[in-house]
């Protein structure tokens, strides 16, 4: 991976001529039809040139379609729930057909405050954001739904993309050697974690929320300090 | 070149943040956004822009209105807001030194558009270009003077801020200018063509700020 | 119960279920205030105060006006408390919160009404002219505690101020330049520090009615996420003296005097330590600002 | 969703007179005009607004006075397009602080110790002897409320400019106390400084006027900074400082008082009345006058003419790419809905009354350096112009 650090307004290597897919941190804007950077972040090209994104971190989750995240429901009116997946933003709708096997009948059973593992479905900036609880090839529940129990917290959205994207990630290893736990990991930054004794759940949480500021070779560290200082 | 020293990313509650010194000026900036707008900012193509200025010492009055409103003419232009219809982006500047008595804004109004464009990439708001500030007196002796002192501006005769914009490490088109005091024509160009400069080496200092804030976020995949 | 931020019911009882085996989320004591960090500007007056991630500046100034016409021996001194969305998105800029207001209130009550600082020694000539202090509160960041760091940056700020000295001559003030003369200190007659505490009922509101089975829980200094959970809270103000000087309890949970008593006792330890603190922080600032000046004066002898 | 009916093929092609036009879409009609040479006001790219001045008789020194007892000191009423700027200025007495810089013994010993640092005496403060103004706009809407943005920042921009513009010394604003007195006779009398030799009475302390400007717009019709600048400047010109005496007996009074156990002298004020009849013209620094333009720098998009509606060429952005070569106009004196909606360029500029210095300059938006130079010449004309008008 190279390091080339893009800031807005510099030159991307990239001819205006040739198709190519732009990812997040790059604009093609809407009258001179330039293709620009918009925000800094590390420059990441695929090999043959045709894909071209920035990688960076944020905190302001914005939903993009086939995101996976954890939200938490507001509110729900007739047969839509109203869901937040961050502070201050527009809530989300989660359609209660949305589920697996949902008819009128048989309407999936949310309160106010339960935390639903979503995916997104729809994302159009001029419209409000949908997301869905199943999978929609197979139809089932694909691991989504109610998360019961269990604790949640935030991290960056670069770390939240990274543990969710590398299966065998070392923070998630290394707890994999202390504990069992369940976990379901939102692009949105926020992490639901469950495990069957109140201190592995806290310890683990810690655990995660330290290591996105230390470098990979002191994972470790943090691991066994968050365990050590619950006395585990 | 004026000495600015800044650093990123260091309040939790918001999306992005900036801290910058410039002599004794001294801002922080925190931005959040892309967030819901209250029904009287929501704009249907765009997103709103709102800035708010707070004081050093003493209740926030016109002075502080009149520097938001310079801040929020700056920064819409840099600002990709077709991106976040219906959205509205928050800038808190609160000015923590102000380095200059209350005369004057240069100083400050300088300070807080550099220090606001550290804090919007910090949040990661789309923005078309880089951009940068400077500011200059001319003092009665038709000397220039860049990035002056406190004491510089007493003393001056007319004093100049100037924002260009960045592409390609190079200043591309002037966003802003503000100049008050008595001058002529011949000394605007002046300042205006030293700015170029200025904004460049601001922007390379900037480059070197983010390139460490890059780091400092991707901290664990070394 | 702040807007904006909603809280999911698995973090609210996981919270409880750790309150009830004796555990905080943030890894303290039930009893275990955080530290505070103190800063001291270059400026006289301005002070910033760490709480774990809260931050708050203070930043005093004084200036001459003339006295209220009902009150021509005293001082002005004002206490702006106004918090902005930099602190947090939940902190409106347009519209004042309620837990904003009770911040202010609390804040004004503790430093102002309790008579920290000596309004009589700003007089300089009676009915006509005196000095106006003002504090202004900037709030950078949120993590709980915003009152007991409000409380501690005003009074570290209090002592560490200084104003221009001035000399009455007749009708005239001449007010004297720090160069040329060195600075006064305000008189602050004592030290209010505020310490906050957080209840929980980790059982159900119905059995909100006490007794024997009392499973109340209360912690010192609750953070945000704390703040956010809580079924009631405490604020006790007072100094050095043992006196109390202010104790807010607006609404949540009802408690026993007992507790009451008991949270007193534990306030008082805290406040002692923090006051300690702040008299060692200001005379620490103020010892190396006067070697500077020896050393410049020295080095002007020398030539 | 899309799968029902091809949205294309719904669309319909819809007419609107000019007048909804410009509220719609201002770019388009503003683009429109432009491309034949017109702008929506119908005024030529390079052409001003009157400007009509006139004094109201809302002074109490103005000639055609009706009221003899207003407290307003000087006034203008501007017309210039459909819109009608009133300013009236008042007066308030206050002591002045004599604060520092006063001389004292201190300050020479310590100018013995220092006496190498002081010897670089400090150059002069510029703004020291400037004098400060405190305006007040008020922009008619239709409705009552706590004053706007817009207000708040055109009353900041006008004090800060009439700050640093220096046309007003606080010297001139000096109140050159007198007394009254009885004579032997039983006859009132005003003695001031200057008519009398022997005049000697002088409490030490000093009095001063503070001057506000209110300003009050009707059918606003674009940028007002320009217009309001302009009428304060008229206003100011014939603003008149009524002479000030303190009665003989009411002066220097000291009251015994006691309170809370303390006890002290509570000085009282000095009873300052303004003289009925005689009165000085305001002395303003006529070189530092300065008035100001605005410009708008207007992109000519050729290819808006074929590509119309916009939606249209989003859908095929090879029109859009096709004729995109830009041209940009400079319009004088912004005014109307569209040309201040669609003016992201403007330059603001204020040349002193000779045409020659500039006072304050505004860039926004990507100014190039010939619009830049062709406004700057515009401007110092303009000016020469709108100090023939004033005057």
């Amino acid at each position: 991976m190279s390091h080339t650090l893009i800031l807005p307004g510099d030159k991307l290597p990239v001819s205006s001529d040739s198709a190519v897919i732009i990812g997040p941190g790059i604009h093609n804007t809407p009258i001179s039809k330039e293709i620009i950077p918009i925000t800094a972040g590390i420059l990441q090209l695929s090999g043959t040139q045709k894909t071209i994104h920035l990688e960076y971190n944020s905190r302001r989750y914005i939903p993009q379609v086939n995101d996976l995240v954890v939200g938490v429901v507001t509110g729900s009116f007739g047969d839509v729930f109203r869901v937040s997946l961050s502070d201050f933003t527009a809530n989300v709708s989660l359609s209660a057909f949305a589920f697996p096997n949902a008819t009128k009948k048989n309407r999936p059973n949310l309160k106010i405050g339960n935390l639903v593992y979503a995916r997104v479905s729809a994302a159009d900036p001029i419209v409000d954001v949908e997301i869905e609880c199943m999978d929609p090839t197979t139809g089932k529940d694909g691991g989504f739904g109610l998360l019961e129990d269990g604790y949640v917290f935030t991290v960056g959205l670069a770390f939240a993309r990274s543990l969710l994207y590398n299966a065998d990630h070392a923070v998630l290893d290394l707890l994999v050697k202390r504990c069992q736990f369940e976990i379901a990991i939102g692009v949105n930054g926020k992490i639901w974690i469950k495990t069957d004794e109140l201190k592995h759940t806290l310890a683990c949480a810690k655990a995660i929320e330290g290591c996105q500021f230390v470098q990979g070779e002191q994972f470790k560290d943090v691991v066994n300090q968050c365990f050590k200082d619950l006395g585990l | 070149m004026s000495e600015i020293e800044a650093s990123t990313t260091l309040l939790n509650r918001v999306d992005g943040s900036a801290k910058l010194q410039i002599k004794s000026t001294q801002i922080i900036c925190s931005v959040t956004g892309p967030i819901e707008p209250k029904s009287r900012q929501e704009l249907p193509s765009t997103s709103s822009l709102s800035v708010i200025v707070r004081p050093d010492v003493g209740v926030t009055s016109t002075r502080e209105k009149n520097l938001e409103e310079k801040i929020r003419v700056i920064l819409n232009q840099a600002i990709a807001g077709e991106l976040y219809p219906r959205q509205n982006i928050q800038v808190t500047l609160q000015i923590l030194g102000a380095g200059e008595s209350k005369n004057y804004t240069v100083k400050e109004l300088t300070g807080m558009v550099n220090c606001s464009y550290l804090a919007l990439i910090d949040a990661g708001v789309a923005l078309r270009f880089s951009f940068g500030a400077q500011c200059f007196t001319i003092g009665h002796d038709d000397v220039l003077v860049v990035d002056p002192t406190g004491e510089d501006l007493k003393i001056s005769k007319s004093s100049h801020v100037v924002v260009y914009d960045v592409k390609e490490g190079k200043v591309d088109q002037l966003l802003y200018a503000d100049s008050l005091g008595s001058f002529t024509e011949e000394q605007v160009y002046e300042v205006l063509g030293k700015a170029i400069k200025e904004v460049e080496g601001i922007h390379a200092k900037f480059r070197e700020i983010i390139q460490t804030k890059v780091e400092k976020d991707y901290v664990w995949q070394f | 119960m702040f807007k904006g931020i909603e809280v999911s019911t698995n973090e609210r009882q996981f919270l409880f279920s750790a309150l009830k085996s004796n555990l905080r989320l943030n890894g303290r004591q039930f009893t275990e205030p955080r530290t505070p960090e103190i800063t001291l500007g270059e400026e006289y007056g301005h002070v910033e105060v760490r709480l774990g991630k809260t931050v708050v500046v203070a930043r005093i100034s004084a200036e001459i006006t003339a006295p209220f016409e009902d009150r021509p021996f005293e001082g002005l001194f004002n206490v702006t408390t106004e918090i902005s969305p930099m602190a947090s998105a939940i902190f409106d800029s347009s519209r004042q919160s309620d837990d904003e207001l009770l911040i202010s209130r609390a804040v004004e009550k503790a430093v102002r009404r309790s008579g920290a600082l000596d309004l009589e020694s700003l007089c300089i000539i009676a009915g006509s002219k005196c000095w106006s202090v003002r504090a202004d509160l900037h709030y950078l960041d949120y993590d709980g505690g915003f009152i007991d760091a409000s409380c501690i940056a005003v009074m570290t700020g209090l002592l560490h101020f200084r104003k221009n000295d001035v000399t009455v001559s007749g009708e005239q003030v001449i007010v004297h330049d720090v160069e040329e003369r060195e600075p006064v200190e305000l008189s602050v007659l004592h030290i209010p520090i505020c310490v906050t505490f957080a209840f929980f009922n980790p059982e159900d509101i119905e059995t909100n009615i006490k007794g024997d089975g009392n499973t109340e829980i209360n912690i010192v200094d609750p953070d945000s996420q704390e703040e956010a959970l809580k079924d009631g809270v405490l604020t006790v103000c007072l100094n050095k003296n043992r006196e109390v000087c202010q104790i807010s309890k607006a609404g949540g949970l009802p408690m026993d005097a007992l507790t009451l008593m008991g949270c007193s006792h534990k306030a008082y330890e805290i406040a002692a330590k923090v006051t300690d603190m702040i008299r060692a922080i200001v005379e620490a600032d103020y010892k190396k600002r006067n070697e500077g000046i020896q050393y410049k004066l020295r080095a002007e002898n020398d030539r | 969703m899309s799968e029902d009916s091809n949205p294309q093929q719904s669309l319909k092609l819809m007419s609107f007179p000019p007048s909804v036009l410009s509220r719609i879409s201002p770019e388009i009609s503003l683009q429109r005009h432009l491309s034949i040479g017109l702008r929506p006001n119908l005024r030529k790219f390079d052409e001003f607004r009157d400007i009509q001045l006139n004094d109201g008789g809302l002074s109490r020194y103005s000639a055609n006075n009706t009221n003899g007892q207003s407290d307003v000191l000087g006034s203008s009423i501007l017309r210039s397009g459909s819109t009608m700027v009133v300013c009236t200025i008042r007066g308030q007495i206050v002591e002045e602080d004599i604060l520092g810089e006063a001389e004292n013994e201190d300050a020479d010993a310590i100018n013995a110790i220092f006496a190498k640092e002081l010897q670089d005496a400090k150059p002069k403060e510029t703004l020291k002897d400037n004098a400060v103004i405190y305006p007040l706009v008020e922009v008619e809407r239709g409705r009552v409320g706590p004053p706007t943005d817009e207000e708040m920042i055109l009353s900041q921009r006008i004090y800060e400019n009439f700050l640093h513009s220096g046309i007003l010394k606080r010297s001139a604003l000096k109140v050159n106390v007198g007394l009254k007195s009885v004579d032997e006779n039983g006859e009132e009398q005003i003695l001031y400084k200057g008519e009398n030799d022997q005049f000697d009475f002088g409490p030490k302390r000093m009095w001063s006027y503070t001057l506000s400007a209110e300003f009050k717009v009707f059918s606003r019709s674009g940028p007002l900074y320009e217009l309001l600048w302009t009428s304060l400047i008229s206003a100011l010109r014939s603003t008149k400082l009524p002479h000030a005496y303190i009665d003989e007996n009411a002066a220097d009074i000291k009251v015994p008082i006691k309170m809370r156990g303390n006890f002290g002298t509570v000085r009282e004020q000095y009873q300052i009345t303004c003289d009925a009849n005689k009165s000085e013209p305001l002395s303003l620094e006529l070189d530092q006058i300065s008035y100001g333009t605005n410009f708008a720098v207007i992109d000519i998009v050729k290819s808006l003419e074929t590509t119309l509606p916009e939606e249209e060429g989003e859908e095929e952005g090879e029109a859009m790419d096709v004729d995109t070569e830009q041209k940009s106009v400079l319009l004088i004196d912004i005014e109307g809905e569209e040309e201040e909606f669609c003016a992201k360029k403007v330059i603001q500029v204020s040349v002193d009354s000779k045409g020659e210095s500039l006072k304050s300059l505004t860039l926004s938006g990507g100014i190039d350096r010939d619009s830049l130079r062709t406004a700057i010449q515009l401007a110092k004309s303009r000016s020469r112009v709108l100090d023939g008008v004033v005057n």
